[in-house]
């Protein structure tokens, strides 16, 4: 009875996928994720924690813009800064006892915090469709270019060299407080286990948060901010929520992206790493979280193929494939794919 | 008198899949008055609307002269020779009377430099105020305006929804008697959807009489002296 | 220094500023303001305008004309693209930012491939002129002539021509200008079009004083874009005075702190516009009319 | 050309010229180079120089007799391909070496990688120095290489009064310390110094700022293409200085594309340029062109790559081995020397980076290039002097003249 | 006891005066229509009450508080709720969906649930709840609106043009709900054109012509007014 209580929280219609089929399915995905690197190579391993630490920058904007109908283009903004504030913080404090973690934290509550005070701006300016597109790229370029002139030996914090266009390197690794001495979390399985973990909790969790009270609004304002404004909601802070959210995540992103290459750089907030998110999103579906995490890890793995065997062509295959999916398929390749299969089964159940 | 200018049979169109008009049947003559009359909600806009080509029909046709109008987009059907005045007058707010005017030329292929001339014969406050911006004149203006725009294009057949909606009564006068003028002048076709009494009695030849989608009635202007009638297909 | 060699010297940097906010902005605040659609492929346009310029030169046409054969170039580009691709999705304007990016992405990488990463430039024209013991270009002062005409000339044409008026009439009424027999589609086209040659004519005028590489119009992209958020949505009333204002900031804080400075008090600029001006300087403007 | 493509040329190659003799493994070489995006104009001629040394050396018996593999990936001057693909040569194509990166964002991006796996990277590019990493081995030229020689030389000539533009990061930041400081200790002076955002390509606040400043010359350490603007419009505005510079030319080969007289009366020090005029350098250039005919420009970057391939042949050959630990005996040994285009060089033991014959090239107002002046077997001594020692430490660090090493 | 009042309220938008000086007072229990030919300013009036107008000059009072400068969603929160004349519905969320939204601005949990069944009833939407809202018909949208308008308990509901695009049976039904509703003790104004439903629902009736209030009074003496029909109809009243 609490299992199936849990599960409603899980299914709404904000998600799509529901019922034994779908949890069965996603069972068997996980088991196979969990298995995963007892067959794989440690090339292979590395390489997917390397997509999956995108996976929540994705999640975050399918949250403001696909659920939330504001398109943010400074999900970088927020990546950048997490993963800044992480080699700060873990330059100077070290990784051990736990630091690690805390430093996580710390560098998402900064991008949330920088989130808030930008979406402050944003939304009670009442910015908001194409325009809150410009602005936040604007925003994001500039940091970009702060960032970059940042190599002289003035900009430092504690010990820590911002370095300029070069990027911020020299931070540890991640570590995990343990029983008889931390892990170290090293591009490998560890790693691997600990963002799959945080991936399938922050999935079910946005599952549940879409389809809570919170989510219904967001969804509310996306469709018609006028009647959700007319219920007394002040959609503004629901905007600003959304924002925060998705700021997060990036923040999260950007955390691990950090721990992960142990390097950050300006050129992570640049126009280029500005468009990626949204063409993840987009390409996948970005008005359901499952569409848009299916999509994300298809578009990084795609891209990446695409580089290695298509050479100097890829970034035009990269481009005639945004154009082809906006235009055939506008909510996304997989959600469009998950509308046919789902009115596929229901045709066959239907003639059954 | 009897050639048929407007034809339409079966139409049926509406917003978004739900059909507002159920299957209108109406014609009008070539140098004909007609009115559509009909309560608030009955269809009366939508079937301008989808007269001109702003809403997709669904279903039946509509023969202009002889031509078939549904398919074509609205700008291929004015320039067909039919002219639209919609409700609310909708001027471009930020563009001067002239250049309003001006944009009605795009109805023809070559517009004759008088043309402006009889406009503003027809409606002097249209030269008084040429370069005043559209938005800024008060609701009859506007409508004077909207008028004169369409004539630009030369129409053979005018539509006007609710020329009087919103109007002082002294400038409705005004306005029914330049249609008439119209009419009598140079021979124009008009249909008109309206609810004013005043301006259906001045003008119409004959009325149509529409409810929830349909064609209900087709009446003259002496009946609707009838107090009952009144009460029966219009408001109050 | 003198004074007037002081003042001289002020003017020259407000009007290079100025110049190259405006002409970096026409193509995009054009699009964006009678369209509704941020085109991401700006940029492209630009470096379109520039290769096409500097060919047009090694085939032997005169500068002047090879300008103005790189910007009608760069408009036919663009009005084919809003044929192929932008207006299939008028009504989804978020949309339209993920296909010209696409397209931009396409453009790019396609130049690279056909001409290589790089290619010679032609010179700048004109040479220099000497006030006190300071020397300037002359082909500077052309740009910023080209800026101030290109302003007046968006003005005759969106104000004094019949297309002017249609484009205005559609951008604010479509629907009552189809009805009035207007080709709303043909507008759309042209004014993309126009948009996408004024990018062509930046790229074109700039290529002299440029390095021509496939990414080049990524230089003009911030200016551009700082320029129309700070300006809104109206070229006339929005874009010039938001240019007047920033080449102000930029070029101030340039001579005085150095080109970062410059830098960051355009984006500054830009924080402080949408806080005080959501709408731009044309919301500003256009406050409390209809 | 797709790097499948380079990889089974090459193989082929191999396999055609010496048939049975290379039974043997092959020597893994991952190439990361940017063959697209902002810096492919200035690193397709790498994986070219690249590509002609793996080819002359499997001709002649390969290394130890093992054939050269290459495992080519095109970076896409994006520093997020860097760290992918440096995973991926490592981890699954398990490359014996890597030659990898053009700028220094992609250098840092690419090297903890390289610490993580314990893998050995050679850095073929003209860079800011100060790299103290056992890891990595550096052909490119360095500050103290290139400034020692270069700003006295200038002083001397035009005057002591000098003015740097830069670019607002790291390597125009750490170069124009150096040539503050080599400016001070001969006496001169420095009326101006500005840096320029990456990105910015309008120069006439910078052009009269230098009016006003007056100097004797402008060293120039602009780098990319918008940046390179500044050559045009300083000529267009008749600004008629004499420029000295550490990174044009040699690398961007500038006054091949742009106008003359943009470029005139530029000085740059390189330890290579296709117009070196030494009997190795033309033959170089000839097999260079032989086998890519259409290459737009062959610049110090090339050279190097070539050199570096040739170090790393003799010091597998001497070692015996391609294990990192055995190369690094090779080099603390302190005469792994080539003698290639650019003349002898040598790889300093304590630094792991590489001597050079340094070439002040002076670009004319046609920009034709001569040499006023060679400087031969200039040191990397920097590092060494400062306290950097790989033979007996690993710091995995980057220094700079104002962080240096602490000393023991 | 006034529930709404509005002093003296203008609106123009350049030369366009929409409303003029409109001075309106609704007593507290009643259910008061607003009528008046097309283009009278009935809508932008409408606006104004909600917030979505800033007036030109003028005051609004509900319920003792000047609302004049609060934001919509403020006023909602005042007590005052609205259903559009054009659905205003969330088109992809489901019925059940719609209402819980407008509910969980006051209930939470079992409550909840068990007054979205009780709404679903009384609405008749019961077979509809887990569809689309966006797939519901006209009239279904229409109720559907009015239940999330009325999720909220509020002391004021505003109906613009409620049985818009309704068949005369769900127009009577659409009266039935309004008058229900005000027996349970909500205040109501209505803009609307079906005479019917002004007759069925409405204790009072104000006539808007060219922005200003031309008459008020109960049903039967509007009907009974020479001058409003003369308005209405538009024959000139001499």
């Amino acid at each position: 009875m609490t299992l199936s209580r849990i599960f409603k929280r899980l299914e709404g219609p904000q998600t799509m996928g529901k019922g034994p089929l779908f949890w069965t399915a996603f069972a068997v995905v996980l088991a196979i994720a969990l298995a995963y690197p007892l067959f794989a190579d440690g090339y292979d391993v590395g390489n997917n924690i390397y997509f999956l630490n995108w996976t929540f920058m994705a999640l975050g904007l399918s949250i403001i813009w696909g659920y939330g109908g504001s398109l943010s283009f400074g999900q970088t903004a927020f990546f950048g800064v997490a993963g800044y504030s992480y080699g700060i913080l873990t330059i100077n404090f070290g990784t051990a006892y736990g630091l690690g973690v805390v430093a996580v934290l710390m560098a998402i509550a900064i991008a949330a915090l920088f989130a808030a005070i930008l979406g402050y701006f944003l939304f009670f300016g009442r910015i908001s469709g194409i325009f809150l597109g410009i602005v936040t790229l604007s925003v994001t370029l500039a940091l970009e270019r702060f960032m970059a002139q940042t190599a002289g030996p003035q900009w430092t914090v504690g010990s820590a060299r911002l370095n300029g266009f070069n990027g911020m390197s020299g931070m540890p690794p991640l570590t995990l407080p343990w029983f008889g001495g931390d892990i170290v979390l090293y591009p490998d399985i560890g790693l691997y286990y600990l963002v799959l973990g945080l991936l399938v909790i922050i999935y079910l969790g946005l599952r549940i948060l879409v389809n809570s009270k919170f989510g219904n609004v967001l969804v509310a304002v996306r469709e018609n901010p006028e009647r959700a404004e007319m219920l007394g909601y002040d959609i503004r802070k629901y905007q600003l929520g959304g924002f925060v959210i998705g700021a997060a995540l990036a923040g999260l992103s950007g955390a691990l992206y950090t721990s992960w290459g142990q390097y950050i750089t300006p050129s992570s907030m640049g126009i280029t790493s500005a468009a990626l998110p949204i063409i993840w999103v987009a390409v996948g579906g970005r008005s359901d979280i499952t569409a848009t995490l299916i999509g994300t890890l298809i578009v990084l793995s795609g891209f990446q193929a695409l580089t290695i065997y298509g050479s100097q062509y890829a970034l035009v295959v990269m481009g005639l494939l945004l154009v082809c999916t906006v235009l055939l398929a506008p909510k996304g390749l997989v959600a469009n794919a998950g509308i046919l299969l789902g009115s596929l089964f229901n045709r066959k159940n239907g003639s059954a | 008198m009897t050639e048929t200018m407007l034809d339409i049979k079966g139409l049926r169109a509406g917003y978004g899949g739900k059909p507002v008009l159920q299957g209108v049947d109406l014609t009008v003559s070539r140098g004909e008055i007609v009115a559509v009359i009909g309560r608030n909600g009955v269809g009366k806009s939508t079937l301008m609307k989808t007269l001109i080509g702003l809403v997709e029909s669904m279903a039946g046709t509509i023969t202009f002269g002889s031509t078939e109008l549904t398919g074509l987009t609205s700008f291929r059907r004015a320039r067909l020779g039919i002219g639209y005045v919609p409700q609310g007058r909708d001027v471009f707010p930020r563009m001067s009377v002239k250049e309003n005017l001006q944009v009605g030329e795009s109805m023809r292929e070559r517009v004759s430099p008088d043309v402006y001339e009889r406009i503003y014969e027809l409606f002097p406050i249209l030269r008084e105020r040429a370069g005043q911006q559209a938005g800024t004149m008060s609701g009859g203006q506007q409508q004077q305006l909207a008028i004169g725009r369409v004539l630009v294009g030369s129409p053979q057949l005018l539509l006007l929804d609710e020329p009087s909606e919103g109007i002082q009564p002294s400038i409705v006068q005004d306005i029914g008697r330049i249609i008439r003028k119209l009419n009598q002048d140079s021979g124009m076709t008009i249909m008109f959807v309206e609810q004013n009494l005043d301006m259906i009695r001045a003008l119409a030849q004959r009325c149509y009489v529409m409810d929830k989608g349909r064609i209900v009635a087709h009446v003259t202007p002496h009946e609707l002296d009838d107090r009952d009638t009144i009460r029966k297909y219009l408001a109050v | 220094m003198d004074f007037v060699t002081t003042l001289v010297s002020s003017a020259y940097q407000f009007g290079d500023a100025f110049a190259f906010l405006v002409l970096s902005a026409c193509g995009l605040a054009v699009i964006f303001g009678m369209m509704g659609v941020i085109n991401l492929a700006h940029g492209e346009f630009i470096m379109c305008g520039a290769y096409m310029t500097v060919f047009a030169v090694n085939w032997g046409l005169p500068l002047p004309l090879a300008i103005i054969v790189g910007s009608l170039f760069a408009g036919l580009v663009g009005m084919v693209i809003e044929r192929l691709v932008v207006r299939r999705l008028y009504s989804r304007p978020l949309d339209s930012i993920l296909a010209t990016w696409g397209v931009s992405l396409i453009a790019s990488q396609g130049t690279l491939i056909l001409f290589g990463p790089t290619m010679r430039g032609v010179g700048t024209p004109l040479g220099s002129f000497m006030v006190g013991s300071l020397s300037f270009s002359y082909y500077r002062l052309v740009l910023m002539a080209t800026a101030i005409a290109v302003l007046l000339l968006l003005y005759l044409v969106f104000n004094k021509t019949r297309f002017g008026v249609l484009a205005r009439a559609t951008i604010q009424a479509p629907h009552m200008a189809s009805a009035l027999g207007v080709d709303t589609n043909r507008i759309y086209t042209l004014t993309f079009g126009i948009g996408a040659a004024l990018a062509g004519l930046t790229g074109g005028i700039y290529a002299p004083t440029m390095t021509m590489i496939p990414t080049m119009g990524t230089t003009f992209i911030m200016e551009a874009f700082v320029t129309v958020v700070v300006g809104g949505a109206d070229v006339f009333i929005g874009t010039a005075p938001a240019a007047v204002l920033l080449a102000v900031v930029k070029a101030s804080l340039t001579s005085w702190q150095g080109q970062l400075a410059g830098q960051i008090g355009l984006l500054l600029a830009v924080i402080i516009t949408i806080r005080l001006l959501p709408k731009g300087v044309t919301g500003f403007i256009l406050k409390g009319r209809v | 050309m797709t790097s499948r493509w380079l990889q089974a040329g090459t193989l082929a190659c191999a396999f055609a010229v010496s048939g049975a003799a290379f039974a043997a493994d092959p020597i893994k070489i991952g190439v990361l180079e940017d063959q697209s995006g902002d810096f492919a104009a200035a690193t397709i001629g790498k994986v070219h120089a690249i590509e002609l040394a793996a080819e002359e050396i499997n001709e002649a018996g390969g290394i130890a007799g093992r054939p050269i593999e290459l495992v080519v990936y095109d970076t896409q001057s994006d520093n997020n391909r860097y760290q992918e693909f440096m995973r991926r040569v490592l981890q699954r194509d398990k490359v014996d070496v890597v030659f990898a990166g053009f700028s220094s964002a992609s250098r840092e991006a690419y090297r903890p990688i390289v610490n993580q796996f314990d893998g050995l990277a050679f850095y073929n590019n003209q860079y800011e120095g100060g790299v103290c990493d056992a890891n990595m081995i550096v052909t490119g030229a360095v500050p103290e290489q290139q400034f020692s020689t270069l700003i006295p030389w200038m002083m001397e000539k035009y005057g002591n009064k000098v003015y740097t533009i830069a670019a607002d990061y790291n390597f125009g930041q750490i170069s124009a310390e150096w040539v503050r400081n080599i400016v001070k200790e001969n006496g001169g002076e420095m009326v101006g110094e500005e840096f320029i955002p990456l990105g910015v390509s309008q120069f006439s606040q910078t052009i009269q700022n230098i009016q006003n400043a007056k100097p004797a010359f402008v060293v120039t350490l602009l780098v990319g293409a918008a940046q390179a603007s500044y050559y045009e419009q300083a000529a267009s505005a008749n600004l008629g200085l004499p420029m000295a510079s550490s990174v044009n030319v040699g690398q961007g080969y500038e006054h091949k594309r742009f106008t003359p007289p943009s470029l005139g009366d530029m000085y740059v020090t390189t330890n290579y340029i296709e117009e070196v005029d030494t009997p190795a350098s033309k033959a170089f250039l000839e097999k260079f062109h032989a086998k890519y005919p259409n290459e737009p420009y062959v610049n110090q970057e090339a050279a190097n790559s070539y050199i570096a391939m040739n170090l790393y042949k003799q010091m597998v050959e001497r070692a015996n081995s391609t294990k990192r630990d055995d190369l690094r005996k090779v080099i603390a040994e302190g005469d792994v020397c080539f003698d290639g285009p650019s003349g002898n060089v040598c790889l300093d033991p304590k630094s792991q980076h590489m001597s050079h014959t340094i070439y002040l090239a002076h670009v004319n107002k046609d920009h034709s290039i001569d040499f006023p002046k060679v400087w031969d077997n200039i040191k990397p001594y920097w590092l060494g002097d400062e306290g950097c020692d790989l033979t007996q430490s690993d710091p995995d660090a980057q220094y700079t003249p104002s962080n240096p090493p602490t000393k023991q | 006891m006034a529930m709404l009042e509005t002093h003296n309220l203008n609106k123009h938008f350049g030369g366009l005066h929409v409303t003029a000086d409109v001075s309106f007072t609704l007593e507290a229990g009643k259910i008061h229509c607003l009528i008046g030919p097309n283009g009278a300013g009935k809508s932008t009036f409408f606006r104004l009450l909600l917030g979505e107008h800033q007036p030109s000059s003028g005051k609004i009072m509900f319920d003792g508080v000047d609302i004049t400068r609060l934001k919509p969603f403020q006023r909602i929160n005042q007590g005052m709720s609205v259903k559009f004349q054009v659905p205003g519905i969330f088109s992809a969320l489901s019925v059940r969906q719609n209402l819980e939204i407008a509910l969980q601005r006051r209930l939470e949990g079992a409550e909840l649930d068990a007054e979205v069944e009780r709404l679903l009833d009384f609405l008749q939407l019961k077979d509809v709840a887990s569809q689309l809202a966006g797939n519901l018909s006209h009239g279904l949208k229409q109720w559907l609106e009015i239940g999330m308008a009325i999720s909220l308990k509020p002391k004021l509901l505003l109906l613009d043009e409620p049985t818009a695009g309704m068949s005369p049976e769900e127009t009577h039904m659409t009266g039935e709900i309004v008058k229900q509703l005000n027996a349970e003790g909500m205040t109501v104004l209505a803009v609307e054109h079906d005479m019917a439903f002004v007759r069925q629902v409405a204790h009072r009736v104000s006539v808007l012509h060219f922005g200003r209030i031309f008459a008020e009074g109960t049903f039967a003496e509007i009907v009974a007014d020479e001058r409003v029909a003369a308005i209405y109809l538009g024959q000139s009243h001499d």
